[in-house]
Formats: C-alpha cells, structure tokens, sequence
C-alpha cells in the first residue's frame, strides 16, 4: 500500500506557504525536515496544558510532564529497536551526542598513538570531535577511502581497522545520498576488538532502523531531520558501554549525590543528561516518531526510492551530459540526496537562481569539506527529499535548473 | 482521583513520628549499605547483623526523608528483623511487587483481590501506589536493604 | 506604574487551567516558569513559516530563518546590556553554559593546584563541573561559607579568594532567594587577577540585569525560567575572554577550515556553536526577552519585592513559630523565592498536601545538596513566584499549609 | 523583490568567465593570504607583491567560490594593481561601504545618490546588497587584500 503524498503534504502548514504567489517546493530536507501539525501541536499542548520541570516535583503538571518526557524516550527506543529505553539518551542535536561520545568515552578509552578509523565521507560531527582528540591525546585517525560513484572502499578495510579502538562510518552519506554498510564494517569492527559508533543522521529519518539488526555499539541521530523540532537529538548506546562511560556535563539530574568534597553519578539515562532536558523538543520529537510509525518506515523508504528514481530519470533526460548526479548510481543503494553539477555554474549561484521560482535546495560544503577535497569540488548543490516530496517537485526543480541557462546567457 | 487518605494512613503516621530500629550498628560486626533518591534528596542508611546461620539478629535504619520514605524503612525494619536471609529477600519481594501493581493496571484494583502476602503492618503502605512519584520513597529502604544483603553475602 | 497581574496571567494559557474543577495555583517558577501565547505563538510561526537550517542557505526560508535567529540574539544581548550580541553564545541550557566554560576556560587556563572559589549556595550547575576539574586537573575549590540568614558570609573574602584564577557565584540564591553582592566579588576578584563567572540563571528571569554594571567576565543562565522554551540556554562572556578560549563541541558551523590534518575555527558566536543551533528555541526565547521588556524589567522586579513582602507577611502572620522562612528576612534583598519549614511535616509531604490543593510547590534540595549539609536539613518545600503570581495565589499557599495540620493530625 | 538580472549583470559574469590576474605569484617576495567563507565553502588566496615605495606591483587570486566571489576578486586585483597601499585601502573601505548600504536602509535606494567612488566595474556588484547573504561572497576577497597587506606591513 502505497502512501497518499498530497495527502501527507497537507499534514504540513509550512508546505502550503506561497511566495510572490508561486508554491514553495521544499527540496532541503537533508538540512532540515518541516514538521507536521501533529509535532507542533504536540509542543503547544505541552506548553498550554502541562508545562513544568521534570523528574523532581510531586505535583500533578511536574508529574504529567515527566510522563510525557519518559513516553516520548520509550517512543524513540522502539523507534530504532533500542532494547531499553534508558539507552536513548537526549542531547541539543547529533553533534552534541558524537561529542558526548568522544569526550566521554574518548578520554577515558584513548590514548596516545591509539587508532580512530573515520570514512572521507564524513560529517564534521564526526570528525571535529576527533581531531580535538588528536589534539588533546595524540590519537591517530585513519580514514576509509571512498571509491569514484561515492561509496566506501572497503578494499583494505582489514589492514585500516588493525588495532583500531574505534570505527565510527556515517550510515548514510549528507553530501552523496550512499548507504554504506554499517553492519559489514560493525562486524569486522568488532572482530579486531574495536566498537562501532555510527552517525545516523540522515538514516534513522529515512530507514526502517534496528541498532541491534545494525550491529552497533552507540548511533547518533537528530530531531530536526525526522520531523521533529529544533534543539534535540539522541545518543543511543548499549547499556554496558554508557555503564561504563564516565559523566560529560556535570550538573542538576546527573548526579546520585554532590558534597563539598565530590559527587557520585546518577543512573542511566539520567547520568548523561545534566539540567533541564528540552522537554518539550522530546515531547516533539516523540510525535514525530509516532507520525512516522503511523505512514509506516517501509513505507516512506520505498516512497523515497522510487521518487530518486524519478528524480535521477527526470534529470539525466532532461540535461544530458550537462548534469552531474554525484553518488551512487542505482536508486536503492542511496537516501534521496542529490549532489548535482550542472554545466559552468557554480552551486550557490544556482541555488540562488532556484530561489527566484520558490526551489529551496542547499548550496555549499554541506559541513563536510574532507569529501569536498576528495570529489575536487569546492561546494555541491544539493536537493534533498523526504516523505512529503512528490514527481511534481521534482519537475519544479528541473524547470528551475533550466531557467539558469537564460539568466547566465548560456541557452543554445 | 486517589485521596489523601489513602497514602497517609494513621500507621503510616505513627511508624513516621515512633520509627522502629532507628540508629546505628557497628561495623564490624554489621553490614552498612547507603541509598538515595537523587531526586528527592532523601537517604537511608541501613546496618545488618548477620549470624552465622544467616539470620538478621539486628537491624538499625537512619537518614532521613519523608513520611513514606521513613515509615516504610521503620516497617522493614520490623519485618525482616529475625528473619532469615532467605525470608527477608521473600519479604522484600512481595513488598516490590506490591509496589509494582502500578505497572499492570492500577484502576482494576487488582490490589485489592491480590493474594495477601501477609505484610501486616506494610499492607498499610499499598495506597502509594496511586501516587506513582511517591513509590521511589516507598522502596529505598528496601533496596538498600538488598544492598546491604549483597555486601553481607561477600565474601570479605 | 504597576502592572495590571490579572492581563498578565491572562497571557499565560497554562494559568487558565484547571484541574478537579480548581484552579491552578503555580508556585514554582524558580523551577520553570510558564510561557506567554507571545512565545508559543513566535514559535509556531517560526515553524509553520520560516522553518529551515540556518546559516547556509541562500533560499529565502533560510534567510528568514537566520535573521529570526540573530535578531533573537540581539534582543537577548541588548536585554543583558551585552556591549555585543556576538557575546551570546547559545547552548542547551545554564548547565551547558557553565560546562562550556570549565571545559573551554578551565582546560585552557587552570592546572594542578589552581584555585576556583566557589560559594556554599551553588547550584550543582556550578558545583559538579567543578569536581570534574578536580578529578581531571586537581585544581582546588574553595567555599564562601553562608551567614544564618543565608547570605554570603564576606568576611574571608579577601583570603579565600587570594591567589584564585577564577571565582564564580550565583548572582542569586535559588533556595534562599539571596541576592549575592555580584559586583563587590567582582572587584575583588579582579584585584586578585581572578576572572568572575556568574550563574545568571535565577536574576535574569527577575531583575533588569547589565552584565557591564554587574561587573562580571562571562554569565550563564536559562530559557526556560524567564517565560522562553526549553531546550535553550546563554552563555554571555566579554569578546576577549571568548576569543581567547578554545572550541568546546566540534562539528558544523564552528569551524573555519576543515581538512583531514585538523580544523580552524570559525569566528563568535560560531566558534561556540557546534551543530545546527535550537532555531525556534532561539526565537521563542528572543520573543520571551520582548515579552518581558514590555513589562519593564522595573516593574517586574517592583512587583516580585511586594508580593515577596506580602507573602513572608502572611506566611508569619498566619503561622508565627510553627513555620520558618530560610534565606534573608528582608523582601529588598531577596526574590521571591521562598523555602518554608512548617512543624514536623516533611517538604515531601507538604508538596503532596498542597498538590491537592492544586499548589505546585517544589520539595527537595534543589540540586543545591552542599547547601542542604550546611542548613543541616535534606530538602526544603520552596514557592517560588513570578510576575504573573499575585496576592491570592500567596492566600492559596497558606490556606492549603494549613489544611496539612488535619491530615497529619496536628491540629489543635 | 529584487530580480536576478540585479545580481548577475553582463560585466560580473565576465569577470567569472574570465578572471583578470588570475595565479600565484612567488613568496617571497610577494605575500599571501587565505581567506574562507564557512558557511558556503568559496576559498580566496590573494598574493601582492609592493615595492618599495608602497605600490602595488603585482596582484594574483586563486581560489573558488560563486560567480559573485569569483568577479569580485577579478574586479578587486584589476582595481588594485599599480596602486599605493594607502590608495587601495581608499578603494577597499570604499567598496566595503557600498556592500553595507544594506545595514543603514536599502529601501531609500539611497544606493543610487551615494557620492560616486568612482568605482568603475566595481559598480556592478552594487546589486549584491539587495540580496543580503551574497555580500559575504562579494567581500571576501578583499577582506583577504586587508589580511595580505597587513602581513606585508608587518616587520618581517
Ligand atoms: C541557580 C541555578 N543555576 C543553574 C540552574 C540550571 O538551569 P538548567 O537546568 O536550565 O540548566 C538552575 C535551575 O535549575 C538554577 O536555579
Ligand atoms: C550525516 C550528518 N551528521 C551529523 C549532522 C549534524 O546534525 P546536527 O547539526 O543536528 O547536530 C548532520 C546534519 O547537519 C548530518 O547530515
């Protein structure tokens, strides 16, 4: 059964704005996703109906908010197939949760001369964090190549994980849509003594998804791609190795008891989320999760693969060899993000000239400037779709593509 | 919606304001263990004296907290002093699980028609569970009873 | 010009709830406060009109989305007497704040056997990040003990700050409802050499605040206890203070340059702000500020000091010896955050009695613990009061204190 | 709203098709500097090379950005070349307050009644600040002019 994507389309307000009268067709959702009602409505009854700091008061709003914090946690865990909700632990967004990581377990895990193994395909929430532990503990990073049609190049991937402490590989690249093989690398991560982290940012919005199917001992994800709101996002670890974590931040919640002389840590999941959670953003991202269950992840991937599909068509008949589509070539080896070139002109000046017809895509590095010193380029252009995009969507951003010619003079 | 009455019973009250077993042990002989409700701020400390046979000859309790917190402590006290170790872990069980009846439904008041587990004084304490906040105050005497059976059991 | 309270509480949506046919009764703001429909309402928009990732998009939804964003910071930094609003530094909440600070500052500047004097009233936000620089570097705390009334005992001060590279103090109390001599420990801990960091997070919400008059290097305080949303927080410091110190999370948008050999990072704010920032966090709170200015900071604190005078009068009239109110007896130099001792009746309980009343009050240490040692007590039942608090609400307090004598059976 | 043709005049796509002083020159004796724009990834490198008397000898730019960023660093290095430092200075300070009109009121298009800085080609990226996240690509690579004369100010 097929998902009914107007229909979806109207669950969005934002989707429906107009400017200088022509539609707006969203193609950024890499970025950032919009939201539907449900998620804002969410946060709005939470504000107007329950509103109250959690996990500490004995009365009835205090109680309310905290159920509606933990049932959201319980939501998001059985959203990824987390055995055990204290295991989702909440940050500000993914970048928060791999620094919660590295910081955390990096410091007390590694030292100098210790092996990071990292993928040019990197976000720099994966990478910063380390190079910061390059800096503080003299740690080594080693980095998986990626091949020309943009995949990992597993090649050596034995001779690059020996002795490696860590592997942490994105599980979908931002930049060039790739799906790599998170569970193939996870097992010969493991095999060499090694724990697996991956950044799910752009797979968990996209994929049905399974921590445990996925073979990973932490994953990092953020709301604001998955429908959700702003100001949250997630570090899921197996409990064994958040146990064994020592605090990051240190404050109100994270503690069991605090002296002059010291301080003793809470229980998961309250150890590592020190002050006032977002409780709000948790109740939103909560929604967004349930929005999703409730079109089904099968669902929205094969909506997914199906309009790349389309989209990859449309645009090869379209612009010939004028037109590049970075990444993968096959449809159902990639997330919906296009990496485009198209002729001379350079991506931020295109997504400027798709701007004036009301198509949003993102020009630039997309925070991943190791890949862009790979592939050769300065910047992509990138249109990114999600559940709520259709095949006229697509047509739109076509249609804008070939109105760059006029404007730069370039027509035949 | 649960009454007050329901959590503060005279008992309750009266274990609160007359706590049984309260002070110290000495250690060695007895066992000490610490819990606390990072939350609330309440602690307990609970001393075993353990004899050779495995029976709890004494037990102190001290700290400090609420009414609940400190009431349930006084009833433990009472309830496992004596025992054996075997039946102050059955003790301790049939106490958490009546805490628990929360978790499979309360509205049923399945509390109610449960097998009397013969709690004498604690069945005093089975209207907590309609204030689910306060169950944490109810039950942290008993972990750290369990903790202190733990340390017990170890070989030093 | 006082303030017309019943408008304001009619500003405030959850006020109008009612629970068993009762009204509400919120006395914890110290906690978290309610929020106006202004901010819910700019979120909302922000949402369903603007929604987009910030910074790098040269569509117009990211264009909207950003000048939100930094015309939030604006108002934040002009609300704060912020010589620059690139001296806002958002982060998730006042404990990220601080943690930012002693992972940033205290890393770069402190070692082994430098001296941070703290105060016996923190907030374990600025205690537990403290601790976890003294077991990382062995630095050494110092603690200016509390007089009986609780305020800062200064006696010592001179010696106890004496050879310190850092003192930090919470401009107010959020047990006691202190207001602590900020500026005098400033000056004397810049005679010293030492910097000065305040927790902002309780005189903020309730006093016309200059950072320059305050005489402080950096503050931290919260969103959400000053009518914004959760999920956001502030670290202000001077320009060359935040120049001088390094990254603190890595990732998107704080860097420079990044290549596989290292990163630079980018200019203040971003240099602070790893990761897509909590956008409609930021607006909603931007919206709070606006909210509150209207008002007039003036104002708002001219009503907290009656309605604090009102209610310890009451309190006393109504319960003389039987009741004790912590922290100093005079309404000018406190808020209006009250923590009440009533004859033998636990806060625990007393918060439980009171809620069936529809009082929410606060029961606990207040993520104070070091505090609770030196009063000698293990929790304390707090109301705390916010301009949309008034006289009745004070009335609703006592009445329900007193209805706890009959259920405890303490009645004549 | 303002129209593309605002943005991407004949002159500016010349300058991008067709970059003046184009290159690197040899350090030393020319001084160089790098210049980013984190948000959209454009890079400058700029190298000068002054005489003696404070002139401007030699100018090269490299790099890669938009079309804007691009013709902005061509149209810079011929406005420059051959000038003293205090004179190009004049030009950059001039420059860099037509891209600020945005900040003290576009609508007035006082744009147009500004006093002429005599800016030559220049004048064509006017239409940058009616599209306001464009005025970073446009002033990037003279910021990277200010950064390379600064060094070659300095006392080696
Ligand atoms: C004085 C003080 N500092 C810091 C905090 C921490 O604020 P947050 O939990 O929002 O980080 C609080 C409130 O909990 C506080 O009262
Ligand atoms: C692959 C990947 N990782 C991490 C992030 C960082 O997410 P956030 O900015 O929400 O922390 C992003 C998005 O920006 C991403 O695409």
């Amino acid at each position: 059964m097929s998902l009914d994507i107007a229909q979806i389309k109207a669950d969005f307000p934002l989707l429906s704005r107009e400017i200088n009268g022509k539609p707006l067709i969203y193609l950024d959702s890499a970025s950032s996703s919009q939201k539907p009602a449900a998620v804002l409505d969410a946060m709005d009854h939470y504000y107007r109906h329950s509103n109250a700091n959690v996990n500490r008061g004995a009365y009835q709003l205090a109680v309310e908010a905290t159920d509606a914090l933990e049932g959201a946690r319980a939501a998001i865990a059985r959203f990824i197939g987390a055995p055990n909700a204290h295991e989702v632990i909440f940050t500000k967004n993914a970048t928060e949760a791999m620094n919660l990581f590295a910081q955390s377990w990096g410091r007390s895990n590694l030292s100098e001369g210790d092996v990071v193994v990292l993928t040019e395909m990197e976000h720099h929430a994966n990478i910063v964090p380390w190079h910061m532990l390059v800096q503080a503990l003299g740690i080594e990073l080693r980095w998986i190549p990626i091949t020309d049609s943009g995949e990992l190049d597993l090649t050596d991937l034995d001779r690059l994980i020996d002795g490696a402490k860590l592997v942490s590989v994105t599980a979908m690249s931002n930049v060039l849509g790739t799906l790599n093989p998170i569970r193939r690398i996870a097992d010969a991560a493991h095999a060499v003594g090694a724990v697996m982290l991956t950044d799910g940012s752009q797979y968990v919005p996209h994929l049905p998804t399974d921590v445990t199917e996925l073979g990973v001992d932490a994953m990092a994800f953020t709301g604001h791609k998955m429908l959700g709101p702003t100001g949250i996002g997630v570090l899921w670890g197996t409990t064994e190795l958040l146990e064994a974590m020592p605090p990051f931040l240190g404050g109100g919640d994270m503690i069991m008891q605090v002296t002059k002389d010291g301080f003793t840590t809470n229980d998961l999941p309250h150890k590592f989320e020190a002050g006032t959670p977002a409780i709000a953003e948790i109740v939103g991202l909560g929604a967004a999760v349930e929005y999703l269950e409730s079109l089904g992840m099968e669902q929205v991937r094969e909506h997914e693969v199906s309009l790349t599909a389309y989209a990859m068509r449309t645009l090869t008949e379209r612009f010939g060899e004028d037109l590049t589509i970075h990444g993968p070539a096959e449809p159902a080896g990639r997330g919906g993000v296009l990496s485009l070139a198209y002729k001379d002109i350079h991506p931020h000046d295109m997504s400027q000239v798709l701007d004036q017809r009301n198509v949003c895509i993102r020009a630039g590095h997309h925070c991943a400037k190791p890949l862009m010193q790979v592939m050769g380029v300065g910047a992509t252009a990138r249109a990114s779709m999600y559940v709520y995009n259709d095949e006229q969507d697509v047509d739109s951003l076509a249609d804008a593509i070939e109105s760059a010619d006029d404007i730069f003079g370039l027509g035949g | 919606m649960a009454g007050l009455e329901d959590l503060y019973k005279e008992i309750i009250l009266d274990h609160y304001r007359n706590p049984r077993n309260k002070g110290e042990l000495e250690t060695p002989p007895a066992h000490k263990a610490e819990g606390f409700n990072p939350l609330c701020g309440d602690e307990i400390v609970v001393y075993v004296d353990i004899d050779d046979d495995g029976v709890i000859q004494d037990i102190a309790t001290g700290g400090q907290g609420c009414s609940i917190s400190q009431s349930s402590a006084s009833m433990m006290s009472a309830a496992v002093k004596g025992k054996s170790i075997e039946e102050a872990l059955a003790i301790t069980d049939g106490f958490k699980a009546m805490m628990s009846i929360h978790e499979s439904g309360l509205e049923s008041e399945k509390a109610d028609t449960k097998p009397d587990l013969s709690m004498g004084d604690l069945s005093a304490l089975k209207g907590v569970v309609k204030f689910p906040v306060r169950i944490k105050c109810a039950v942290l005497s008993w972990n750290t009873l369990l903790q202190a059976l733990g340390d017990a059991a170890r070989p030093s």
